[in-house]
């Protein structure tokens, strides 16, 4: 019976996420992203085309400085504000929790336009700041939210101690608290710059040189073009993955832990 | 040394928004060089009175002075205490070195003077050859040594210990007392020992503090505590097993007028299978052999009553043993209130049974 | 220090999430959907046309059946798996978990085409199960990492006196695992159905007719229109929020403890 | 009753994959309706013993035997056995009537004799009052029962206990066993109780097995292990204070041919303050009065002795006190290997100092 499920489970998963990626990346490396072929045809052209033609290299370095600016800007609030959430007897630390959470949870697709309005208003169209504050304000509730778990965990008595050996709450934070909890932080960091690296809507809406695009908004574009893009568009979101794919190899042993710390038995 | 006492609590309140009072008018002086265990059941209030003293809390009402000077609006780090968790608390990220280096290095003390510092400690407490390791590496008794020398370390003139050996197992919690105790009389600082168990307070302390239910219940030497409990409670706290708590007639005592609960301390009750002059017989309702002797629990007049036996004392549920005690080891309680009310019970003559 | 980075933190959150909110359910009111205004102003017209022009009624209803099925079929598989994964020693859970965490993680315009491909091949178009199966498959191992992290917080023991007092696995995770469980199994099936109702990219991709669509998707084809359909956006964006807002308030005390157990102090 | 044991290890070894052994080698039977403790420091093996008889974990070699049926492969369920956890593992969303209930619920009794038996059981244990309450309402000790209740509502022919006690406070933990202790005898089941406390296990047994890193370093009734400690590890945790240990120049006698260590008990060793006539002089250590006695550490030959003196012993670190102590309440053991070498030294004449 477990077993069945098992199987189940896994041929569901394959068929709907390991299989379109595998095809896609397969694609990349045929002429025209043709999915099926002889194995002789495999080319570069695809990739070659996509920094050729267009500005996919500004686009990568766009999509990573909005990231990176991203994780940096939600991982310093959020860690400060999940230790305050955690470890010091804030009035009303719930309710506010919980309402951020409520508030990140809105369909991005009702704010969209709106928001719009107040980055148009505040000229920061096609700049960096115009996704990364949206985008850091949209990933802080459940950066906080994680963060406040992992703290939580750490025992009451680690801050007292650090507290009695002489650190105001900032050195026991940033001495005692910060290390501790590395695992959590590193986690929840990357995360953070998934979303940011992935999200389509805002990016959209909110830029409109083909320079200031990030890697997500431009593949959506690609498929708007005259002539038929799909060779590109594999190879684009084959590099798209890229740095995720390094990322995840480098930090592997930590994203492990960070993750499945607490969630999975021995 | 200055002419006030380390630690003053005076009228010392503390309650949490809604719930009701957790100290309730705490008054207590601790003197500089003093090792003062602070003793109740869980729940009583004598984490939340080492954390008023530490600096984690505020008292609701009162004050706590430090060397005569009032610290309620103090942090931790003002106070300059040094203090032992009992979860240990040790910085998993940092080393033994590092972990004992720790509050010299946030007081910014030259790296010379900590390293010196830190291996003397390390060498006192037996940790020399443990300095690289990391926390998750030592044993538990390891650790509670690292908690003990990070405290030590800053050679503080007040320590707070709360329940530093409630980690530890039963052998290691005996050896550990008595280091502590050691330390305590080699450095001349005052340490204040929070402790659920009775006898790490009978065995460790200068002076008892007992609390029940947020309120000092007796305070004394350990001996005095033992000999001259206030109210059953702090009878029935102190000693194990704890002291037997009966009506008289249990004991073959004439009631007097007022109605006393009588107290007889196990050691004080020998049982016997034989009758003697004066003994009471009983029944036998459990016996626990601890090796050195043999507790009996018996019942009589629908009282249960621990007593003393030797070591190998031969009996089952059910039989019959004989109970003897002498008058002046019993002690009197207001059945009502429970205060001890009077000296122990000569007067009352034992009866036949 | 602390007081001014906290008024700057709401400042912030005000300006990026809940401004453009309120901005949005006020022009919802106005004809035309003018974001300012004299409040005798005020109409309904946007919300009358949004259902007699268009078949947002059928649309409403898509989403939430789409929804509602994501997440019971989201639920009930990960709450399995997840048990498995925190209280059976399963070999390599560890390992499974984090890769299928990292699946889920890819840019989701990457994998859009391929599984297009995919959905177009079964026939699932303009279907229910088109969006509930790829919605379940991109839930499923946040969904599991969420709910392991809850179940793995129940001590052990627990399940253990389960399985002395003689329950077979099944029953101890029904009979206790799971209402012992329960504030965090409603938290998660909270955030999929919230995943499922905002999804936009796979639903504009995955249907045509206009009756099969989900709200974002609706939405953001009303702005492919010849005429401004501005006020009706705004109407429509206000009606996708409620069902989130009615949920949210009838499981307020569940979803606040649910979603800060663990990490708020006291 | 049958006439196999209740429960029969064979050769039981328990490996986890890439570790050393947790278990290596354990035989032993326990016989229908024995209450057994098996006792050992941390991590000795002792709650892996107990999953394997609970069927949580199954043997790596060896096997496992209820009633003389090996039932390796059986689970839990199909085992039969009760069990108290040491975290009580209530189940929260019940009401205690319920959790009471639960195996009985489980095993499709008629409403009706549920409800007969869950309140004969919680009548038995005393909780009727509380048939209501959710556990979060009950105090630690009613927990406690509550979890006992569970365990016995099935008239289990054999029920386990995992250190049931280690979470209450010491006072509660005395009553408790004496309870246990009534139980076990009033229900005649096959009891096994596993517990880091050695206090337990002397008063509780009927037999304790002595764990030590997953082998049975000896097992017999409380009594003998106690007078006749087959090595050094059993004679040191057996008691307490533990038995000294040291080399036989520390009591003022003579090597013989052989390396031994010498054991005696504390409560073996008077300590006094005047000499007498074959008395040892020691200095004092430290001095811990426990009521009705003074456990007094000295050192003598560069070796500690813990010594008992009377109540109100009076003497400060570092003073001078005598020992006294009867030849035939020594031990010796082989100093390299700890094991017992032969009977008490009456053949070592005490040697002047």
């Amino acid at each position: 019976m477990r077993r069945a499920w098992l199987w189940f489970g896994a041929t569901v998963m394959v068929a709907f996420s390991v299989a379109p990626m595998a095809t896609l990346v397969v694609a990349s490396f045929r002429p025209g992203g043709a999915p099926t072929g002889a194995v002789s045809d495999l080319t570069f052209e695809n990739y070659v085309r996509v920094f050729e033609t267009r500005p996919f290299g500004s686009v990568l370095l766009r999509s990573f400085v909005v990231s990176s600016l991203t994780t940096v800007l939600a991982i310093t609030i959020a860690a400060s504000a999940a230790f305050a959430l955690a470890k010091l007897p804030v009035r009303g630390a719930r309710a506010l929790l919980a309402f951020s959470l409520g508030i990140s949870m809105f369909p991005p697709i009702a704010t969209v336009s709106p928001l719009f309005l107040v980055i148009r208003a505040l000229g920061w169209r096609d700049t960096v700041q115009g996704l990364v504050v949206p985008y850091t304000t949209f990933a802080l509730p459940l950066a906080i939210w994680i963060l406040a778990t992992f703290f939580r965990d750490l025992p009451d008595d680690l801050y007292r101690a650090a507290r009695v050996d002489g650190c105001t709450p900032w050195e026991a934070f940033v001495r005692v608290i910060l290390p501790v909890a590395g695992p959590g932080v590193s986690t929840t960091a990357i995360l953070v710059f998934i979303f940011a690296w992935n999200e389509l809507l805002f990016a959209l809406t909110f830029t409109s040189a083909p320079e200031a695009r990030t890697v997500p908004a431009a593949i959506a574009l690609f498929a708007a073009e005259h002539r038929d893009p799909w060779g590109e568009i594999a190879a684009a979101s084959t590099l798209s993955t890229m740095p995720l794919l390094l990322a995840a190899l480098v930090f592997q042993r930590r994203i492990v832990s960070g993750l499945t710390a607490g969630a999975v038995k021995g | 040394m200055t002419s006030s006492p380390a630690i003053q609590l005076d009228g010392v309140h503390k309650s949490y928004g809604g719930g009701g009072a957790v100290l309730r008018g705490i008054d207590l002086e601790i003197d500089e060089g003093e090792l003062v265990t602070i003793v109740g059941p869980s729940g009583c209030g004598k984490s939340t009175l080492l954390s008023l003293i530490a600096g984690f809390e505020r008292p609701t009402r009162g004050h706590v002075r430090l060397h005569g000077e009032i610290v309620d609006d103090k942090s931790p780090r003002e106070r300059r205490l040094a203090m032992v968790f009992q979860s240990y608390a040790l910085y998993p990220h940092l080393d033994v070195f590092e972990n004992i280096a720790f509050p010299l290095r946030i007081a910014k003390l030259p790296a010379a003077e900590v390293k010196a510092r830190v291996e003397e400690t390390a060498a006192r407490l037996g940790l020399s050859a443990l300095q690289r390791r990391r926390p998750a590496q030592l044993s538990g008794g390891q650790r509670q040594r690292v908690a003990l020398a990070r405290a030590l370390v800053r050679r503080p003139s007040i320590c707070l210990f709360d329940e530093p050996l409630s980690n530890l197992d039963a052998k290691l919690r005996v050896q550990m007392r008595a280091e502590i105790a050691k330390l305590h009389q080699e450095l001349g600082s005052t340490f204040v020992y929070v402790t659920h168990d009775q006898s790490e307070a009978m065995t460790l302390s200068d002076r008892i503090v007992v609390l029940d239910a947020g309120a000092i219940a007796q305070a004394g030497p350990p001996m005095e505590i033992y000999e001259r409990p206030l109210s059953t409670f702090v009878a029935s706290f102190l000693g194990s097993p704890g002291m037997n708590l009966v009506a008289p007639e249990a004991l073959g005592l004439e009631g007097t007028s007022v109605s006393v609960t009588v107290g007889v301390r196990p050691e004080d009750l020998r049982v016997t299978r034989e009758p003697s002059p004066g003994s009471l017989p009983a029944r036998v309702y459990v016996v626990e052999p601890v090796g050195s002797e043999t507790w009996v629990t018996c019942e009589r007049a629908s009282c249960r009553l621990v007593g003393r036996a030797e070591a190998r004392f031969d009996a089952r549920s059910g039989d019959t043993v004989h109970l003897r005690f002498e008058a002046n080891r019993l002690h009197r309680f207001d059945r009502a209130t429970g205060a001890r009310t009077g000296e122990p019970l000569e007067s009352l003559a034992p009866a036949g049974d």
